[in-house]
């Protein structure tokens, strides 16, 4: 039975092309106070654009109507639970909102003189130390913007320092439970990939790793827990092995939403490592980003992070760009500050205490595959960190795959888990619930997965025709590729 | 603690349930030496009213309250106030990447409208979702261009914004790439035609031209782009201020438009959150990083909007992908939407030639150090840059950049911005002091 | 056919007070700075309770779901079209509500010394003078918080000025289309209600008022437009009327956005109005409220104005508390001037431009009128103003009433127009589109009401068990009249 | 113009459809003296970004960045940032008053839990969904009580906020009502008992006292209420600091409480807008004014919730209606609502505590005029009220209320506040400003 939506007229609403009207404005500005200037004459008749053909013209009215509109069309972590495992989709706080938005931060422009930038300097040192201390690391650059562009810069990183020793080598070791941003890096900073496969655990298993790490190894890049929401046990003897070949350990922290306040990285033996401040930090996810990339490293790569770097002068914050072995900058300025300014605000809030919301995302993820596992096979016969992933190879028995049981939650209010990943699991539904949903939800969130499988004994073809509440019915992904239409033409 | 939607009593019925007695339980498996059992030297949690205190503190200690003619790739416009009312909604705010199209149908919708404005500003037939900000989507739009000719060496004007030069560096360095800079005339302030002429080759995959440059001049795209297209290479257009597109013709030549989108609504703070995009010719997009929406249909018949042509990107190709980026600026894109839709056709206009007309008041007041035309930046010759500074801020005033942090060669050069919020009281000021 | 909205699902949610668990907290406070107090031994026991019984126990991230969920059940003006004739619900600027929360204003305490509130004090001079010149009249206080509260404060003003002469009297004349708060007024003023009737063109009849006229009466209370958005076409005389036998003509003044900028009621001798700033001015109606109910007078009135006035000396602002002819206060501090500053924002944003939006609320009703007048009976046989009200007439005939049809128009994505009022309407639909619709909105809404006069025709039950499509079909009203549950028990 | 969401092209078509040539044509039917026809004497309009600066500036103008001590029925307590995310949401914003149910179940469903809260806050059967402030909900709170009693006098304890009984005196001085004072005791600072004794009689319908009362002292209401019961009238319990409740017993013996939410989230704006609100017993809900949601089902049997008792109400019984409020200031009301959520029960007693132990620190280092116990607010004897808040104004401090103004009796007594809000530095500044 499906307890958690029922239905409700929503806005239809078309697209800003076809609202537009000649000659409807939805601004004002001053006057202006000096005088005007002939474009053509200043720019050049040549350089002068007549109009910018198609571009939208409303009122403020229409504006907001539109986008109110629309924003009912989206699913939300303020509406409900997004169980996307890997994703790491919690509770976002508004304080962070607003303090993000106090207007010494946020109209700081980058360049301003450092004797006025020593409150958002001070706010980058700050978070800094914060990570570096829950991560055990010793040094931590901000600049990335996001989880990807953490790797590419860990991975510069490593290369940098085995340059540094002669030899910036050729491969990257990556476990086939990867994220796809794993190996996209690798080639990015010009290594190739080699890949390893996990063992019946999910876990990577030291011994063929060991086989497989010589002198052309630069890295092995781990997620930890893995993408099966696996911690992988053996990594201190994992990074034994590459230590001894001279290579380093590089640690995906997408998933450190199961680590803080409990483990910590740098204890035992990874050399570099970013978090995704938009998933263990709260930061909001906006539909898509921004996020923030941090990269977290040990003493002996600290030399080669991207410059500038702060430093503190007597008194002050300073920005020191003498960097002679830096890798260079890997972003203008100084990182997605806003979102460094959110991440700081959720650790605050937290503080010490950020431990027992680590228990608390375990907890859920616990509980939930003990409601579960009854009736769905679990991936890996391990123990479960703050994600559970399930395969559909029950269900897939019956023709109901992962997709559409994926698609079927949507019908009971919620938001699918994630589809498909890890590759290594056959239909994978992984499940990460975060430590910021109720039991109330879990609880409802279980019995839309049980009732699921239920119907899928009962009367599949429902869950393959799903979702059949939306406004929007199954959208054909299959024509959007194959002739791509990709802006609006009159 | 009040993210934490649990009381002890239903922490205790769950862990009944699990079979734990105590949430250390739940990781008893990890080795010793793997767990951190003491307590993490960060102070104790705060209240909300303090964490508002401390960055309140922090935010009084940065600048406020003063004018500013900083401009160098952030801009200081106007955020009209549906900007924030609209991405503060949870809806928007709160919501995952859109892959689940039938439940994300309003990011979709207005990504695509957002792919369509850059189109129609660019003049070009496709825009993705947006980069991280422009200094990463150049290099981006570089290693396109690279995959497209096969080639493996760019041409990048000295006048593109330095720090985009310096990413541009970070990001070809281990690709095998050789990128070479292209010298501006020193009396123009425009790319040195003559001399590129000289470097382009037929082993040269893109030339990178910044429009308005760096100094705020007005490049002349068509002989660069006829030049780069003679050798079988890419012409990419870069820009950092997108408010100029109101005004100034997007170069018809160009094969790959790469820029940032900050001065669409989106504020300083102190270099980022920003969005970058990359825009390109029909042709290229395969070669094209990032995510893109397209329209299709849903199984009523309903047009309908969706993720598409993944295949470029990293979760289905992984080391073949046209790039690793995953995470977008979503939310900072959608700001720019807004603020495309609240100015609209005629307001983009009008706000460019106020832009114009501002930096012409004030760079007809300052001797200026190149002769091209400028959109809203301008290079100022002064005696002595760092005088002029201090007794602006004495002013509350925010002088300009001076140039020489990036090119010793413009020694006593200062790049000033003037927008729509730049005040005649205070233009006059900057002109007194250098003046004095 | 329904073109404007379609069904989606919409999230259940349980009531705080079921959704409550001993022990979750969604607070932190500061740690206390001084010792702390036993309220017992502070208060005394007895005077120090227990705990507050029943009262919720949620976390933030339970509490912004929660109402985030329940907001998704309300339509909005942010949504679409409020048809509600007399009610102007109109575009609320987003900019209104951002200069509202300016630190200075918002946190402003009415008993902060004069020298550190001269901004506060400006902007109400401000105000005051901007409806002063937009309503013709003389002076204008801004101490009512809505437009009952204002109709009281005029009646009131009245009252005082004909005590001053010697005789308050006994009766106010209030025509039969009057909105309800007109006749309670008159009683809270101490007056006996005279009702009058209308003529069939939905006007006053000043030979039928002549008649009522006489030395007991103390004023006339007149909307104008009146409540059939008609425009008393001989107001000039009646109050010429009521001026010649000593009495007085005060305005309702909710219609007002038929006029500003187009016709002045000061200049057609009308002595006393109130405006509600939440109507015309588009301050947001929030549900239910706040408003304001400024009252403007003719200068015979001004001396008899609540107390304190404000008053120039010299460079600044003073209240001025000595104003002995007052009425006295009628509500504490100075009004409710969070929302005279949104007022205010309104009123600079349009400027003299006011004229326009008038225009364009007149233009918005008449063409409206004109799509629907061919399947619906027109009220009454006169030119409409910035509303205009149908009958059901026609489809009564048919069984189906106003209060079915307006049900009917959720199901096409409308809110409902104004049911059964004005009273003299049989089954009235009173639809005032204001300014701030676009040509495509009401397209749609005249599209619905001619679908639906066809449904009636073809297939009434529809109509009549409407709404179909929201998530909470047709309310009991009754039974919640006859056995009323006022709070929640466990 | 930006809010008018209409091309000249479509004014055209529409005046076309009406048959009118010119908008003029559409109220050309107004005899020629009401016609406005000159030009309002206002300014042109302005632009979102002037409006912005001249509301700025207005707020500059007052008072920034000073603490306070002034309470007096305005309360400085933080507002958490969750009440401005709820209340900006376009749904609750812009929706009207909640007539049709089934698309309002969001505000009605708010409007409930607020009535349950509020009932719970103060120990009575039913609350309204809200009045327009406190002063307005103690005048009618009385009139109540007069048509409950079918009596024409009310007994006001002078201690009662003092614009509060200037309302109560606007409201009733044309009712034939006789409104009669009841003084406070000199040395408790509660009202005077004895005297009180001396006033109530058989024609009394209330006895209105307020607490804690304007002195901030906790009034003993139990023989309040026996007396009041003994005579046949009703105990009204008026009330300014809603946070109070969160540790005072609610006198169980009232039969109507009236009272002003400021204090839960509702920032002090000037004065307004507020929230004042009406509970009483059950038996009196009939004479209760303004509106009120009730529990009832809908046609699928889900719960659902409607306004009720509309019988008492203007729009139905026009002059018999117990009141004329229409407009109430709801959203104000779901602030309060939300404040309450969010603090819930452990948070509202902490915040009670904590303005507790901060008033009862300064009141501790101060002489104070009263001996009554007290909340948050206690009056303090000076030497001069006026030298003592200059000198706090230099050292930005907002000290009193100087009491004088308001009773010539208590020349040189201060009234002072303390919040959770204040901080022991300051605290300590007023302390040393009184001592000097
Ligand atoms: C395991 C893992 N690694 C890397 C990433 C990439 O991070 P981002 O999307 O921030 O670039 C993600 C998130 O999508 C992830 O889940
Ligand atoms: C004609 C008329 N008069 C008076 C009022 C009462 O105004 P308010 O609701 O602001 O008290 C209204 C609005 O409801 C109205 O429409």
């Amino acid at each position: 039975m499906i307890k958690k939506v029922r239905q409700h007229p929503n806005q239809n609403e078309q697209l800003l092309f076809e609202i537009s009207s000649p000659g409807k404005t939805g601004y004002q500005l001053p006057e202006l106070d000096v005088p005007p200037v002939d474009p053509s004459q200043a720019l050049g008749a040549a350089h002068t654009r007549a109009e910018i053909e198609g571009f939208p013209e409303v009122s403020e009215v229409d504006a907001i109507r539109h986008f109110t509109r629309l924003s009912t069309w989206n699913y939300s972590i303020d509406l409900g639970m997004y169980p996307l495992g890997s994703c790491t989709m919690k509770y976002n706080p508004r304080i962070n909102e607003q303090v993000a938005r106090v207007e010494g931060l946020a109209w700081a422009h980058p360049y301003q003189p450092e004797s006025l930038a020593q409150g958002a300097m001070e706010i980058i040192a700050e978070l800094e130390g914060a990570l570096a201390e829950i991560t055990g690391m010793d040094a931590v650059t901000l600049q990335p913007a996001a989880g990807a562009h953490g790797e590419l810069t860990g991975i510069l990183l490593i290369r940098a320092a085995l340059e540094a020793q002669g030899n910036p080598r050729q491969k990257v070791i990556v476990p086939d439970s990867a994220h796809g941003t794993n190996p996209a890096t690798v080639r990015m900073a010009g290594y190739e990939t080699v890949n390893v496969a996990s063992n019946e655990h999910g876990m990577l298993d030291p011994e063929a790793l060991a086989k497989a790490v010589d002198e052309s190894v630069a890295a092995l890049m781990v997620t930890n827990p893995n993408t099966l929401g696996v911690f992988e046990e053996r990594i201190t003897e994992v990074a034994h092995i590459l230590h001894a070949k001279g290579a380093m350990v590089y640690m995906d922290g997408a998933n450190m939403n199961a680590l803080a306040g409990i483990s910590r990285p740098g204890d035992y033996g990874i050399d570099v490592m970013h978090l995704n401040l938009h998933k263990t930090f709260s930061t909001p996810h906006g539909g898509g980003g921004p996020g923030s990339g941090a990269v977290a490293v040990r003493r002996h790569l600290e030399p080669f992070l991207p410059a500038p770097r702060l430093r503190r002068a007597g008194d002050t914050w300073t920005w020191d760009y003498h960097r002679p072995q830096s890798i260079g900058r890997v972003r203008a300025f100084y990182g997605n500050f806003g979102v460094l300014v959110r991440a700081l605000a959720f650790i605050m809030a937290h503080g010490k205490g950020i431990k027992l919301a680590t228990q608390d995302a375990l907890l859920n993820a616990n509980y939930l595959r003990k409601l579960i596992e009854p009736h769905y096979d679990i991936a890996a016969q391990a123990p479960s960190m703050h994600e559970c992933v399930f395969s559909d190879r029950r269900q897939a028995a019956r023709g109901v795959h992962t997709g559409s049981i994926a698609k079927r939650l949507i019908d009971y209010g919620f938001h699918p888990y994630t589809v498909s990943f890890p590759l290594i699991v056959e239909g994978a539904m992984m499940i990460e619930p975060t430590e910021t949903e109720s039991k109330r939800e879990l609880d409802l969130f279980a019995d839309a997965l049980i009732s699921i499988a239920k119907e899928i004994e009962e009367n599949p073809q429902i869950v393959l025709d799903a979702p059949h509440s939306t406004r929007t019915s199954r959208v054909d992904e299959v024509t959007a590729a194959r002739k791509p239409v990709l802006r609006w033409q009159p | 603690m009040r993210y934490l939607p649990k009381s002890d009593l239903e922490r205790r019925q769950m862990l009944d349930l699990i079979g734990a007695s105590r949430l250390e339980d739940l990781y008893a498996h990890l080795p010793e030496n793997i767990r951190f059992n003491g307590d993490l030297n960060v102070p104790p949690g705060k209240s909300e009213y303090e964490i508002a205190d401390y960055f309140g503190a922090r935010g009084g200690e940065n600048a406020n309250g003063f004018a500013s003619f900083l401009g160098a790739g952030v801009y200081h416009h106007y955020r009209p106030v549906l900007v924030d009312a609209v991405v503060s909604r949870g809806e928007f705010l709160t919501s995952y990447t859109p892959y689940q199209a039938e439940i994300s149908q309003g990011t979709l919708t207005s990504i695509f409208e957002f792919q369509t404005m850059l189109c129609q500003l660019t003049g070009m037939e496709v825009a993705n979702a947006s980069m991280y900000d422009g200094s990463t989507a150049v290099p981006e739009a570089a290693m396109m261009a690279m995959r497209v000719t096969g080639r493996k060496r760019v041409i990048v004007a000295r006048s593109v914004h330095p720090e985009y030069r310096e990413v541009l560096a970070t990001y070809t360095r281990h690709q095998n790439v050789e990128v070479v800079e292209a010298g501006f005339d020193n009396e123009s302030g425009a790319i040195d035609l003559r001399a590129l002429e000289r470097i382009v080759d037929k082993n040269t995959a893109a030339v990178i031209v910044q429009s308005p440059n760096f100094f705020g001049g007005v490049e002349d795209i068509q002989p660069l782009a006829a030049l780069a297209h003679a050798n079988g290479a890419l012409l990419v257009h870069a820009f950092t201020e997108a408010v100029s597109l109101g005004v100034l013709e997007p170069p018809p030549d160009a094969d790959i438009v790469a820029g940032e989108l900050q001065s669409f609504a989106i504020s300083p703070s102190y270099g980022g959150p920003f969005a970058g995009v990359i825009a390109c010719k029909e042709k290229y997009v395969r070669q094209l990083p990032g995510r893109l929406v397209g329209q299709t249909k849903d199984a009523s018949g309903n047009r309908a909007f969706c993720l598409t042509l993944a295949t470029r990107e990293q979760h289905i190709r992984r080391e073949k992908a046209t790039s690793n980026i995953c995470t977008n600026q979503a939310l900072i894109a959608l700001m720019a939407t807004v603020f495309m839709t609240v100015y609209g056709k005629r307001g983009l206009r009008e706000l460019a030639e106020q832009n114009l007309a501002k930096a012409h008041y004030l760079g007809g007041e300052l001797k200026r150090r190149f002769t091209g035309p400028y959109f809203n930046e301008f290079v100022a010759q002064a005696s002595a840059c760092d005088t002029i500074n201090e007794a602006l801020l004495r002013r509350k005033i925010i002088g300009g950049l001076p140039l020489a942090r990036f090119y010793p060669e413009l020694d006593g050069a200062m790049l000033l911005c003037c927008t729509e919020m730049s005040r005649r009281g205070h233009m006059d000021a900057v002109a007194e002091e250098f003046g004095a």
